[in-house]
């Protein structure tokens, strides 16, 4: 290190400290940020086509499992930026179709995510209200 | 320019405090291992200097000063005690500058602690290094080695004994490795006999490794002993700087207090000696527990209508013996007023029995600043003796009569000329002298049997000066009010007092009358009782 | 005095033996069966520890008890505020509101500093108005910037009005984060292991600190301030800095405290922790002028014990749970009243040995 | 015009936060119309307010003056009236003789009550102040475990008539409501009420306090506080007149107390004199006084301006601003003064 006078040299480790600080201080809101996730089983419509509500669907995110009817909706607390969940669509009791998808969450307070788009595996899957 | 040796240069040096003099053309020199003695009587400018020397605050305050200090060739000035300290002066001073429940290694190596670097200091600052304390031992130990005492380091002062604290404050500023000129402020004051002996050598073995020494004391024989050069300062002019081998104790004493001029016969109190006459107070075994003035047994006795003096350098105990006898300060011994026991400790029965005192102290016991001049005139008068107080339901409402007390104000105004708006100027705003002018009229208000006036004339202009002491003269002689002022100014007592007893070290050295010679009160001023004519 | 006679230490150490016969008597009485007891001490000494060990700072550099720690306490719970209302939980979230309110408490402690060296020799009694002078700007922030003028978004954060926080807050998402992040079982009696690490590691940085030059320099304005600026400590500086860092602790204690309470009462639970953690490093034998972190401990130990066991003690010795109420009131405020009084009574004798001790050197 | 100097001096005189607050009232009154609030309503709420509050903040006066400090003890005296109002209560008298009962009855408990807190800041000089906030504190709490315990069987007064321990706040109604303030008291036009009962013996107490000030005794307290070792030097018994001074202050408190009640409608017992001496410690050094030096003219100004504020900024400014500030702005007034007395250092010694 170019060896500045003393006063010099502690100044800049200040600062550098400082910027750190706040640095992580971002940091941490983003990884201990809470989100709450809406999961809707609600019929949409989406660049033409409408998406059905799906007859049975259980969701397992974390520890919980839900199940839903068409036109359920269920909200979940969940922390931090990568989370993912199971989806698994059910005709009469036995899964036919089980798809892991994974949220990828910034800032956003609350986000809904439509069950039927996830199913039919379009891109985006969050619809606004 | 000047040889390698001197260490210490003051050319032309003056300064004064408001218009008057308190240095004047100041003009020596201490080489490198040389021993200067410093005397003078209190009020010549020893403290002034040492003040200047150190860079004190309140000399920078009251205007700075004028001539040059020169430290090894090159001019310095000081801004504060830090500055002073880092070219090289140390100080030891007469009361303690040491913290108590610090260690003796705390104490000498203070904010100048020996620290070990650790990473926090890049961003906390220099002050967050760790102490190392074993190193700091060592060095407090070679200190105290150097001064050739065993201090275990680790004591704390406060239980150190009164002379392990003095060395402890000597071993700090010789652990100032810049430092090259060591001043001791009366050190031996508090020292018994050995501890001063113990005291001296270790001066002398400074001054063999090449510190200068100023040494200022009143024991005229210690300075006898270690000095090489003494120097004579009387009213702010440096008399005599001769070395040692020309000195004696009584050529000393004369410097001091001997005037060049022959005084006129005027100055010298004519009234013929009062020895007989009516004894109206005797003072037995007098002590008092005054902080810096100790009385330790007095004994004494005043005739009616005389003006007694007591004189005597400061803090050997002369202003112990009026507050002692007005029970400002715990005190014990029999004081007779026309034989009739006073009960001390007690300022009330000292007042109700006629004793009346102007304290020394004017501004912090002699006046109520936020007041006005008539309340502070009456003030005593009303507590003591009940004067200027209406009666209501048979005394036990007692009013103060506001016309009587401003009427008695504005003639003492007029009498003792007060230069002041009116009766309820507030006194803060009043000029030093007026004050003392106050202080004077409110003692007067009670018409006392006996008037104690402690530095009546100190910090006053000439002009009050005068005044205040023609007052007393007046008030003794028309009344016949038997007065004893206390003076650290020999020659005010001479010209005032008929009889003036020397205190030195908390006992009354002797009692002469005022026209004895200048030299002897000298000499009872510096405690050499022995050897010295002149008759009780 | 090496060896102190039994006299010596009960005297100095009145205080906390009393409380110890107290809760001797009361204990029985309350009828509290000792395993409460023991999870109760030890959740609360997990809870307020870190508060009193922010008082001793200032006591070192001879400031006297620190009420002005309410400002810390304040500038922790906007912190956490700011934190619930990002929605930040967990140990991120109590780092966020640690981050947010030591600027705060930098700043508020620096203000209080400077107030306390312009009432020099009052140090205390303006420490204490202060408190209740920020504690109105405090009011005036929360109650009516927050919403408006300062972005706060969570509606269950506002009042119904639109701005101005409400009253009690949740903290739902923070609660016990750090208590639950290692935490024990020993035989029924959960125990709090980081927070204590937490304690335990600020208790080394208050031991270090003491080692530190600024420390030094702190103990010796704390004794004779005259002494210190003499030898060229910047001694107002050292004051400042003294009060700044009980600050910042007062900031972190209060997050740790309201962490474990789970919710904030926005305009009095910062008024509280001023008073009871003074009155518990008291009750552990500190005075003004001298004060360790044993006295912390036992202080806290005993305070709380006391705070337990009065109410029911109170009920079953006369029947009602109200006295005891007022009784665990009446002790917390009454120990502060004798603390101040044995100190000032030692200050006062002090100050006579020391006039003493000049006029024998005298002699 | 007087030149700036002498602004300089007022201003230096009459100290910065004074004159902010009082052009502060003066603004409030001024704006009080645009926000229809009426002005003489206003104006008889303050002299209410100063007549309920006047004696508490003239209690200040005798302590400072001896040189305890500010009297944050004030709860001392302030209990003693209320064990005054309800022993008086217990043996259910009404009007005038219930009230002067309570006052006859306070008296010597609050002298009591003086003596002990006299003899404790006679032996912590120096630190007074802060002891003074604690024993009063303490002792407000003690009196709460006091009230549950103490013998009174007046059944208006007890928890659920005839349970045991009084009520935390009792209503004056059948006793000796507003009695001083409806006491001679007349209306001009139906919005102005004047209470002269209540101003009038406000005055009469403040004439006694003049007077006392006026008598030797008297002056020697104000030189004890003004300078303890001038006094001492002159025969003043300064322990003795700290001790009178103390005394008086409670008494006062327990007298004031008795008055505000009065006017108030309640007796608030438990923790209600909790904080009771901050705001009249605020008022007495709004009105001008000093940690060592307070007059008379200190307590009738500084309560008119305080209570001035208290009245008005409810009504006033939650019209202008549509919230209500006022609690805010009480603490940031009344303590912002506290903390400006505290910090002023004592008047240093000109020349």
């Amino acid at each position: 290190m170019i060896c500045l006078s003393v006063f010099k040299r502690r100044m800049f480790i200040r600062t550098v400290l400082v910027i750190v600080l706040i640095l992580f201080g971002v940091f941490l809101v983003f990884i201990g940020k809470q989100h709450i996730v809406v999961f809707a089983n609600e019929e949409v419509y989406q660049d033409g086509k409408i998406f059905p509500a799906l007859t049975k669907v259980r969701i397992k995110i974390g520890e919980e499992t839900f199940e839903l009817e068409p036109g359920d909706r269920v909200s979940v607390e969940v922390v931090g930026l990568k989370n993912a969940f199971l989806i698994e669509t059910l005709a009469d009791g036995v899964v036919d179709k089980s798809i892991t998808f994974p949220l990828s969450l910034k800032l956003e307070r609350m986000v809904i995510i439509s069950l039927p788009l996830v199913v039919a595996g379009s891109s985006n899957v969050t619809i606004t209200e | 320019m000047s040889d390698s040796n001197i260490v210490l240069q003051v050319c032309g040096l003056c300064k004064d405090f408001y218009g008057n003099t308190v240095l004047e053309d100041i003009n020596f020199e201490l080489k490198r291992g040389e021993i200067i003695g410093l005397v003078g009587e209190n009020g010549a400018g020893k403290s002034t200097l040492m003040n200047i020397l150190f860079g004190m605050p309140i000399i920078r305050n009251t205007g700075g000063y004028g001539g040059k200090i020169i430290i090894e060739g090159e001019e310095v000035h000081f801004f504060n005690p830090v500055d002073a300290i880092n070219n090289g002066i140390g100080m030891v001073h007469q009361e303690f500058f040491l913290i108590p429940n610090f260690t003796a290694t705390e104490n000498i190596l203070l904010n100048r602690e020996i620290t070990r670097y650790n990473p926090l200091v890049e961003v906390f600052g220099d002050r967050f290094q760790l102490l190392d304390r074993p190193a700091m031992r060592r060095r407090a130990e070679e200190a105290i080695r150097a001064l050739g005492v065993d201090i275990n380091p680790d004591t704390l002062v406060s239980e150190m004994p009164v002379s392990y604290k003095q060395f402890t404050e000597i071993a700090r500023e010789i652990d100032r490795t810049q430092m090259k000129i060591l001043i001791l402020d009366e050190p031996t004051a508090v020292l018994t006999e050995s501890e001063a002996e113990t005291l001296l050598e270790t001066l002398k073995r400074l001054s063999a490794k090449g510190i200068g020494i100023i040494f200022i004391s009143h024991r005229l024989q210690e300075i006898l002993d270690i000095c090489n050069r003494i120097i004579v300062l009387r009213d702010g002019r440096l008399i005599k700087d001769i070395p040692t081998s020309e000195a004696d104790v009584r050529s000393i004493a004369s410097w001091m207090v001997g005037r060049e001029v022959e005084e006129s016969s005027k100055d010298v109190r004519k009234k013929p000696k009062l020895t007989e006459g009516e004894v109206i107070l005797s003072v037995r075994n007098l002590q008092v527990d005054m902080p810096g003035e100790k009385v330790k047994n007095v004994s004494f006795d005043v005739f009616k209508g005389e003006i007694f003096g007591i004189g005597g350098l400061a803090g050997q105990g002369k202003l112990g013996i009026p507050n002692g006898i007005m029970g400002l300060f715990p005190s014990r011994g029999t004081v007779l007023l026309n034989d009739k026991q006073i009960k001390l400790n007690d300022p009330l029965s000292s007042l109700q029995s006629g004793l009346s005192f102007i304290s020394e102290d004017r501004r912090g016991v002699g006046l109520l600043l936020d007041e006005s001049i008539a309340l502070n005139i009456v003030f005593t008068a009303m507590q003591v003796q009940k004067q200027f107080v209406k009666k209501f339901l048979g005394g036990f409402i007692k009013w103060r009569d506001e016309e009587e007390i401003y009427r008695y104000a504005r003639d003492y105004i007029k009498r003792l000329d007060i230069r002041c708006i009116g009766p309820d100027q507030k006194v803060i705003e009043l000029s030093g002298g007026n004050q003392q002018k106050v202080c004077v009229a409110r003692v007067l208000t009670t018409s006392p049997n006996i008037l104690f006036a402690s530095e009546p004339t100190r910090g006053i202009d000439i002009g009050a000066k005068q005044l205040v002491l023609n007052v007393l003269k007046e008030f003794n002689e028309n009344c016949g009010t038997t007065i004893i002022v206390t003076s650290s100014e020999l020659l005010e007592l001479r010209s005032i007092c008929h009889r003036v007893a020397i205190v030195n070290e908390g006992e009354i050295a002797d009692i002469l009358p005022a026209n004895a010679p200048l030299e002897d009160f000298g000499l009872l001023m510096l405690g050499n009782v022995g050897n010295r004519g002149g008759s009780n | 005095m090496k060896g102190r006679s039994l006299k010596g230490f009960i005297l100095s150490n009145i205080v906390p033996i009393i409380f110890l016969v107290f809760a001797a008597l009361a204990i029985p009485i309350s009828g509290l069966s000792y395993r409460y007891l023991f999870q109760e001490i030890i959740t609360r000494l997990s809870r307020d520890t870190f508060l009193v060990l922010a008082l001793l700072v200032p006591v070192l550099a001879g400031m006297g008890l620190n009420f002005g720690m309410v400002l810390g306490a304040m500038a922790g719970q906007i912190g956490l505020m700011l934190a619930v209302d990002w929605g930040v939980v967990g140990i991120p979230g109590l780092l966020v509101a640690a981050l947010i309110g030591t600027p705060i408490s930098v700043l508020l402690g620096f203000l209080c500093g400077y107030i306390m060296n312009k009432a020099k020799g009052r140090e205390m009694v303006t420490s204490y108005i202060l408190g209740f002078f920020m504690n109105g700007a405090y009011q005036f922030v929360v109650l009516y910037c927050m919403g408006g003028i300062f972005p706060i978004k969570s509606p269950q954060l506002l009042l119904s009005r639109g701005y101005g926080v409400r009253n009690a807050l949740s903290l739902a998402g923070i609660r016990g984060a750090l208590d639950s992040l290692v935490s024990m079982e020993i035989h029924g009696l959960s125990i709090p292991v980081a927070t204590f690490i937490v304690i335990l590691a600020f208790c080394l940085f208050l031991i270090l600190f003491e080692k530190t030059k600024l420390g030094q320099d702190m103990r010796a304005v704390g004794q004779d301030m005259v002494v210190a600026d003499g030898a060229g400590i910047p001694v107002e500086r050292t004051r400042i800095v003294a009060i700044i860092i009980s600050t910042i602790l007062a900031c972190y204690g209060q997050i740790i405290f309201l962490q474990n309470i789970g919710t904030i009462n926005t305009y009095n639970s910062h008024e509280q922790t001023g008073i009871f953690a003074i009155a518990a490093l008291l009750v552990g034998g500190a005075t003004a002028s001298k004060a360790n972190i044993v006295n912390v401990f036992v202080g806290v130990l005993l305070f709380h014990l006391m705070f337990v066991i009065s109410p029911t003690a109170g009920k079953n010795l006369i029947g009602d749970a109200q006295l005891g109420e007022y009784f665990r009131v009446f002790v917390s405020y009454g120990i502060i009243a004798i603390a101040l009084l044995l100190h000032a009574l030692e200050r006062r004798r002090v100050r006579i040995a020391r006039m003493k001790m000049e006029n024998e050197s005298v002699v | 015009m007087c030149s700036f100097g002498q602004i300089g001096k007022v201003i230096e005189r009459f100290g910065w936060p004074r004159l902010i607050i009082a052009f502060f009232l003066v603004a409030l009154f001024a704006s009080a119309p645009l926000v229809n609030v009426r002005i003489d309503t206003s104006l008889s709420d303050v002299l209410v307010r100063v007549g309920m509050n006047g004696i508490l903040v003239l209690a200040m006066v005798p302590m400072i003056q001896s040189g305890c400090g500010l009297n944050f003890g004030l709860p001392l005296g302030i209990i003693a009236g209320l064990v005054g109002a309800v022993t008086s209560m217990n043996f259910s008298l009404q009007g005038f003789v219930g009230f002067f009962a309570a006052i006859l009855i306070a008296i010597p408990i609050a002298a009591i009550l003086g003596y002990f807190y006299g003899w404790l800041l006679n032996l912590t000089k120096g630190d007074e102040m802060m002891i003074a906030t604690y024993v009063g504190f303490s002792s407000v709490a003690f009196m709460c475990m006091m009230w549950l315990l103490l013998p009174y069987h007046n059944p208006l007064m007890l928890w659920g008539f005839g349970g045991s321990g009084l009520r935390t706040t009792i209503s004056l109604q059948a006793f000796w409501l507003q009695i001083l303030d409806k006491f001679l008291s007349f209306h001009i036009g139906n919005y102005f009420f004047f209470p002269t009962g209540s101003l009038v013996f406000f005055a009469v107490v403040c004439f006694v306090m003049w007077a006392f000030f006026r008598t030797t005794t008297g002056t020697a307290m104000m030189a004890a506080g003004s300078n303890p070792q001038f006094a001492r030097a002159n025969g003043v018994d300064v322990d003795r007149m700290r001790m009178l001074s103390v005394v008086m202050s409670t008494i006062l408190g327990a007298i004031g107390m008795i008055v505000y009640e009065q006017s108030y409608g309640f007796i608030q017992l438990y923790m209600g004199p909790f904080y009771m001496a901050f705001p009249a410690v605020a008022a007495v050094l709004l009105g001008g006084a000093s940690v060592n030096k307070a007059t008379i003219t200190n307590v009738v100004l500084g309560t008119l301006l305080f209570q001035g504020i208290l009245t008005m900024t409810p009504s006033v400014i939650n019209s202008l601003l549509k919230t209500d500030m006022s609690e805010v702005i009480r603490i940031v007034v009344s303590n912002g003064m506290i903390l400006y007395a505290l910090t002023r250092k004592e008047q240093v010694k000109k020349r």
